[in-house]
């Protein structure tokens, strides 16, 4: 059924359709939304039976879930940035031991400077956590994710992390189609964990592991991740037959036949971008663009069929890692190993900072015209960036940079965006 | 369901993983002799019985204790029990009333008419006991449980010789003193009364006895040299004593002296008060520190108005009255004349200066040791110089009581019994010590000694009723359950509870524990905290 | 007579109550014994957690009939019990991390609702670091939602598991790797550290309770207790540790029954932050007694010692005594 | 694509005014994408909402830089905040006020645009006329739809009673309907201004 609703509201009511036992909720921007609509739910006794737990910090959050997830409860959670973090410990203890928890990531900054605005640090941080990591391209897309990561976790007993840009996707109202209990209820079937806490077949969960068997369990792990690159497809098709939309799936190109340069995103920057690849291609440009849905695993042969053809590739990121560059542009470039293209990384939109196409156009020219740099920092202001360097050449105190780039910055409010 | 590797695990797996090999000391379990047992001159395996006791079924209790002593409702009168003296339970609160229970079983089988079975087998052996008293009749009764035939032979007209002439009935009722006699004569033990035996030699001899136990006692009043008028009435303890058990008792008069200070002279001025006597009064040489007679009865003496003249000597008896001398201990605690005199108005005087043993049955016997008015014989068997002769109780070396009597009768008994197959009486292994420092006493609860009711003073003076009340059934099993049994395990399981590896196996009721040295670490908490001190650690050997 | 006599400890610990009638001499008796926590364990020698936790886990499970599910903390338990391949433990027992023991208790709990089992009930344990530290806050959250988890301490007063450094259930002067008995205030400081029952008191939760293994009965009817009631429950149990301590292996229990006596340990019962019960003293003892035998407190003794800390201590002992009036009417 | 950007203050429903036109849209069966200025502004801080409209999905992700039409429901923001920025030549214009735009001092801003297009509506007036609270999202949409001529009234009715309940609905709609018919008379004057 057509619905114009918020992407938190959508997401919130398909995880409501996949029948969640037990849901750990605490606030935290831009996630909150997800978690208040399910507990309007459970409370109004629209999702039942449920329990729906006020937990204390992220930590407790994920760690009720691995309670609840160990004695055969399906379990779900939401959470962003800071929250990421603060919950980490438990997260890599969720995917150590094999339960499968769902967590929807309303991607989110990770300060300090503190920052509430979208862009992938967080779940990039957690990148190696051995949880699956699937990224959704608008709110349709994140609300077909859900229901297919709790079929998908189950079967692997696996975590999974469903990442949906915050504010952008989680406070975006647009059309999405909601499926009907029945069809979710046939797609997923009730939870059948691989390991449970019962007195009936009484186990010990969590023993500790020493050099003898950790690298096996380890390798496991892997093993599993290598599985899901099957499976993902799989389950996309299968959902793709029932509720007649393609979602998911590991990579979806756009206009990528015949490109001699295809740009590599995730999230709901690919709209944008497939909007100015349009504008490219109209100015006779062969420009594509390679959405990547599914991070960890991370799909290297799929993307590497994708792209072997072109001549160059830009990966255009919401992460960035400090000293080195780009988190994603790494793993393509593992997938492209041996291939000779020309390679850029554009690190854009962190910190929430708008995305436009005009800019997207602005550099992919430069890129198709090989004159941008091989790392590449999108409507960076050089000006705030080149004083502040000047500052702390001159003074030891330079005092805090946030703080002095805001004051270079002017009001914000009297701008738009 | 297809596990996780290593991340979920099998319950209870790491029974694969033996710990006991961490061990560097091993617990074991052992039995200790706890002091009441080692302190009983007739041996008795007190703790024993009052385990049984605690059970509550006193017949078990009563058939454990006289498998030592057959006479225990009249140990449980006339016994001292020093075992209480050295009982543990004295360091925590109060001694556990031994005496007092056992008097309880004791009255019990005599209520109920418990009774010994006759031997299994007979020996055909002949043994000859002389001397009804306690140390011969116990010998009869233990030669009789092994199988052996026996006659005793007794001087006097009826059974219990000092228990009876020595021991006035307020201590011991005449009811109980027979009904013990006559149970052990009704296992089969032949007596003949009035039968003095004049030569033992011709004794053995005629009546081809195979061995013989002599236990004729100390009967014979010592005489002190007191200058006297013919008209001072004079009289000695025993006598006075055994004329009680006749038709009239003797006349003493209303004042009374006793002269001497053993628990006969208690018992005659006690008697002297029983018989109307208005002033019974001991003379005694040394302090009541020094008084040989047992505390306990000189209390009760007191209790009833009898007077003591401390540090006193009897220097001349006139018609009427006594001269008396007053004394002074010198450096080495002995009486030293003062030249103090002054009078003391008597009707009579009884002289309870100790008794001499009768040894002329003895003439003509070889190999026999006399010494210091008794026989000698070996402490080890109870055997004189004259093989297959033995004797015990007042007649030989060693502390003149009822109890010790009664354990001369056992281990002569027993060692006749080795003698006539002949054997050597083999040492009975002894425990160590169970000593209080290895009890671990918080685990007992405080429990206040049970006081056994008593006469009150009026009655006790006027009549001849027994002094000394007994149990009731209640008190008699809380004082029984107030024995620690100190040294030897009683299943309370503390061991089995304490074990932080579950290494100890409970084996049952009555069957005690064993230590799993699979898992057992070698802690050492089971030691420490059982509180009987019966678990021993032990050092590996390495 | 018989009814002026005092029972201090019955059940296992009949030692001594011969005096009892013979059904009460023992609960132990039976030899079938379920030992939730397995032999083959690598406790250390005289382990007082060891033993605690198979009393606490013995009771929780009989008093649910075997319907019971365990969460442990990270630490000494956690390790000793399951080291891969082998596990001690004979019920439904999950490790996750170090602080969040009583979370997963709840997420356990949520689920076993949610699903109608609600026969099946759940414990979550840990020792004093993982409770009083680092998994405060899960188990203030637990507490505060009034979640169906009965949490147990097994409180050595350190981190034992690696190698003896503070935790804030450390008393004062006692020496850790972190708290050296150096200087001139040597070992842990004065007036730090945290009382968690009364904490947990503060929740107004159903039931709260301390214990000590060396009344391992009295520790069983409290776990017993606990386990009747819906919601969340608290028991906190002193458990020494020879390692950490510096006692004697087999001085586990007598150091447990001193730390009681001296008053240092108050045993109690509360329900809805009321205190409703106390163990009260048997025999009063000063605190050198309880002190001396353990090498932690060594500093303090001989010459010149730390008189004034021991002054301290006894005070602090006092204090308790006073507080939850740990004196027999009698006595005090 | 129409491109509408509103201008408010935290605490006006800038953001619900934002939703309730997609779900308008959404209502006569277009594709319709609605967005807040994500940001952490609280009661009284400047806000912008932003809601694009067309016949086939919306993939553009970006902030409305040069909105078809604009609305304002705050008048105090226009000399705080460059609320013109990127309209525009043809675009709408529609602002809370009961003065016009010269009162307001914007008759120069006016001559860069179709005056026709401009309007003033006492949004706030006809909000406490009707619902007792100065409420001026819900009504400003009705006002809209007059102006723009491109979401039906009926619509707007209807996304309203999708956001608000019972009286409150009802309320909102009857404000609604008053500022349509304001809006349109207004552009008629404006329109009979202009022939003359």
């Amino acid at each position: 059924m057509l619905r114009q609703i918020e992407g938190s509201r959508a997401v919130a009511q398909a995880v409501a359709l996949c029948r969640p036992e037990v849901i750990c909720a605490y606030p935290i921007s831009p996630q909150t939304h997800i978690v208040e609509a399910l507990g309007e739910a459970v409370k109004s006794g629209a999702l039942s039976p449920c329990e729906f737990i006020n937990v204390e910090s992220e930590f407790s959050a994920m760690s009720v879930a691995i309670g609840a997830s160990a004695a055969g409860a399906r379990a779900y959670t939401a959470t962003a940035s800071q929250g990421l973090l603060f919950m980490a410990e438990a997260v890599y203890n969720a995917s150590g031991l094999g339960l499968p928890i769902v967590m929807t990531v309303a991607n989110r900054a990770i300060g300090a400077p503190i920052n509430i605005w979208n862009d992938h640090s967080d779940s990039m941080s957690q990148r190696d956590c051995g949880w699956l990591q699937l990224f959704a391209e608008n709110n349709q897309e994140a609300l077909d994710l859900h229901i297919q990561a709790f079929k998908l976790g189950e079967e692997l007993s696996m975590p999974v992390m469903v990442c949906m840009d915050g504010f952008i996707l989680t406070h975006a109202t647009e059309r999405v189609d909601m499926p009907a209990q029945p069809e979710v209820d046939a797609f997923l079937p009730p939870y059948e964990p691989r390991q449970v806490l019962d007195p009936s077949e009484p186990v010990s969960i969590g023993a500790m592991v020493g050099p003898e068997a950790f690298m096996e369990v380890r390798y496991l792990a892997h093993a599993k991740q290598t599985m899901a690159l099957e499976r993902i497809p799989q389950i996309a098709e299968e959902f793709a037959r029932r509720f007649g939309r393609s979602s998911g799936g590991l990579v979806r190109a756009y206009r990528c036949e015949d490109a001699e340069t295809i740009v590599v995103a995730l999230g709901s920057v690919l709209g944008t971008l497939k909007d100015a690849a349009d504008e490219l291609r109209d100015g006779g440009l062969r420009v594509g663009v390679l959405g990547i849905q599914s991070f960890r695993p991370f799909p290297l042969a799929a993307v590497r069929a994708a792209l072997h053809g072109a001549k160059r590739v830009v990966v255009l990121e919401k992460s960035f890692s400090v000293g080195l560059g780009g988190i994603v542009s790494t793993d393509v470039r593992v997938a492209l190993s041996g291939l000779t293209l020309h390679g850029y990384t554009v690190i854009a939109g962190l910190g929430g900072r708008a995305i436009t196409k005009a800019s997207l156009v602005r550099t992919l020219t430069e890129a198709i015209a090989d004159r941008l740099a091989p790392l590449t920092f999108m409507d960076l202001d050089w000006r705030i960036v080149e004083r502040q360097l000047q500052r702390e050449a001159a003074t030891r105190r330079s005092g805090p940079v946030a703080e002095n780039l805001l004051r270079d910055v002017g009001p914000v409010a009297s701008k738009v965006r | 369901m297809k596990k996780p590797f290593a991340i979920t695990l099998d319950p209870g797996s790491s029974l694969a993983n033996k710990t006991g090999s961490w061990r560097t000391e091993r617990p074991v379990y052992v039995d200790r002799l706890p002091p009441c047992n080692a302190q009983c001159p007739a041996g008795e395996d007190i703790q024993g019985w009052l385990f049984r006791a605690e059970g509550g079924d006193y017949e078990a209790a009563w058939r454990h204790l006289t498998r030592e002593n057959p006479f225990p409702a009249i140990m449980g009168r006339v016994c001292y029990h020093s075992c209480e003296e050295v009982c543990n339970r004295g360091q925590l609160d109060a001694a556990v009333g031994i005496n007092s229970v056992e008097r309880f079983l004791g009255d019990e089988a005599l209520k109920r008419g418990w009774g010994f079975a006759p031997p299994a087998t007979e020996s055909g052996k002949h043994v000859l006991v002389v001397g009804a008293g306690p140390s011969g009749m116990s010998a009869a009764y233990h030669l009789r449980c092994l199988g052996h035939g026996v006659t005793v032979k007794e001087a006097g007209p009826m059974l219990g010789g000092m228990l009876r002439f020595g021991i006035p009935r307020y201590r011991l009722p005449r009811e109980v003193l027979d009904g013990e006699m006559q149970r052990v004569v009704d296992q089969g033990v032949a007596v003949e009364l009035n039968a003095r035996v004049a030569c033992i030699a011709d004794e053995m001899r005629i009546g081809r006895f195979d061995a013989v136990f002599l236990a004729v006692g100390a009967h014979i009043a010592k005489r002190a040299y007191i200058p006297a008028k013919d008209s001072a009435r004079i009289l000695d303890a025993v006598a006075v004593l055994r004329s009680m058990e006749g038709e009239e008792p003797p006349m003493l008069g209303r004042r009374v002296v006793v002269y001497g200070g053993g628990n006969t002279a208690i018992d005659v001025a006690r008697t002297a008060r029983r018989l109307g006597a208005t002033e019974a009064i001991v003379v005694y040489r040394r302090t009541r520190e020094k008084m040989p007679a047992h505390d306990l009865e000189l209390e009760e003496a007191l209790q009833e108005g009898v007077m003591v003249k401390w540090l006193s000597t009897i220097r001349r008896a006139g018609e009427g009255a006594l001269t008396i001398e007053k004394m002074a201990l010198d450096d080495s605690g002995n009486p030293q004349p003062t030249g103090e005199f002054e009078t003391l108005e008597t009707d009579s005087l009884v002289l309870a200066l100790g008794q001499d043993v009768d040894l002329s049955l003895l003439e003509g016997v070889p190999g026999l040791e006399l010494k210091d008015g008794v026989v000698q014989v070996d402490p080890l068997t109870m055997m004189t110089g004259h093989p297959g002769l033995f004797a015990g109780g007042d007649m030989v070396p060693a502390q003149r009581n009822v109890t010790v009597a009664v354990g001369h009768g056992k281990k002569a008994a027993r060692c006749i019994d080795a003698w006539l197959r002949g054997a050597r009486m083999p040492a009975a292994p002894k425990h160590a010590l169970a000593t209080f420092e290895r009890l671990n006493v918080w685990y007992y609860s405080d429990a206040p000694k049970t006081v056994r009711p008593q006469l009150e003073i009026a009655r006790r003076t006027s009549s001849f009723d027994e002094v000394q009340g007994g149990l009731t059934e209640d008190n008699a099993l809380f004082e029984a359950r107030r024995c620690l049994s100190c040294g030897n395990c009683f299943e309370c399981d503390n061991c089995y509870g304490v074990c932080p590896d579950n290494a100890v196996i409970k084996l049952g009721a009555g069957k005690r524990f064993a230590f799993n040295y699979d898992y057992c670490k070698g802690c050492g908490i089971c030691a420490a905290e059982c509180p009987c001190g019966a678990i021993e650690m032990v050092p590996e050997s390495v | 007579m018989t009814a002026e006599i005092k029972f201090y400890q019955t059940g296992t610990f009949t030692v001594g109550n011969r005096l009892l009638a013979p059904e009460l001499h023992s609960v132990q008796a039976s030899i079938e014994r379920s030992n939730s926590l397995n032999s083959g364990h690598r406790a250390c020698q005289g382990c007082g957690e060891a033993l605690g936790a198979r009393y606490a886990v013995d009771a929780a499970m009989r008093a649910t009939s075997n319907r019971l599910i365990a969460c442990n903390a990270t630490g000494c338990l956690e390790v000793f019990s399951t080291p891969y391949p082998e596990t001690s433990w004979q019920l439904p027992w999950i490790h996750s991390l170090f602080g969040n023991a009583a979370a997963v208790g709840t997420g356990i709990a949520a689920a076993l609702k949610v699903k109608g089992k609600t026969d099946v009930r759940v414990i979550a344990q840990g020792g004093d670091g993982g409770t009083t530290d680092i998994g405060f806050g899960c188990l203030s959250g637990m507490f505060e939602r009034n979640d169906d988890v009965l949490y147990i301490c097994y409180d050595n007063e350190a981190y034992m598991n690696t190698g003896v450094q503070r935790s804030s259930a450390t008393p004062p002067a006692a020496r850790t790797a972190t708290t050296m008995a150096v200087g001139p205030r040597p070992g842990a400081s004065f007036g730090q550290g945290k009382n968690l029952p009364l904490i947990a008191m503060a929740h107004r939760i159903p039931y709260v309770a301390t214990a000590t293994v060396a009344d391992l009965h009295d520790l069983e009817a409290k776990v017993d207790t606990a386990m009747r009631v819906r919601g969340a429950r608290y028991l906190h149990v002193l458990v020494p540790c020879p390692l950490g301590w510096g006692s004697a292996s087999h001085d586990t229990i007598r150091l447990a029954r001193l730390a009681r006596e001296t008053g240092l340990f108050p045993v109690f019962e509360a329900e809805h932050g009321e205190v409703t019960a106390v163990t009260h003293i048997r025999r009063r003892v000063s605190v050198l007694e309880y002190l001396r035998p353990q090498r932690r407190f060594a500093h303090l003794f001989g010459t010149p010692g730390h008189p004034e800390m021991l002054a301290r201590i006894q005070e602090e002992a006092d204090r308790n005594i006073r507080r939850f009036g740990l004196l027999d009417a009698s006595e005090a | 694509m129409l491109q509408v950007r509103i201008h408010g203050r935290g605490g006006q429903g800038v953001v619900t005014a934002a939703e309730m036109l997609s779900v308008a849209a959404f209502e006569q069966g277009r594709y319709a994408q609605a967005f807040p200025s994500f940001g952490s502004e609280r009661t009284g801080a400047p806000v912008v909402a932003f809601c694009r409209i067309d016949e086939r999905d919306i993939r553009l992700r970006e902030p409305i830089i040069a909105p078809d039409v604009l609305i304002v429901q705050d008048p105090t923001l226009l000399y705080q905040v460059d609320v013109f920025q990127g309209l525009k030549p043809d675009g709408f214009v529609l602002i809370n006020s009961k003065r016009s735009f010269d009162e307001l001092g914007l008759g120069d801003i006016a001559l860069r645009y179709r005056r026709e297009r401009l309007i003033s509506l006492p949004a706030t007036e006809i909000a406490l006329k009707h619902l007792g609270r100065p409420l001026p999202n819900a009504v400003l949409l009705g006002g809209f739809a007059a102006l723009s001529g491109l979401i039906r009234l009926e619509a707007v009715a209807h996304a309203i009673r999708d956001r608000f309940a019972g009286k409150l609905a009802r309320d909102n709609v009857a404000a609604a309907t008053a500022a349509f018919e304001y809006v349109n008379r207004r552009v008629q004057e404006l329109a009979h201004a202009q022939t003359n």
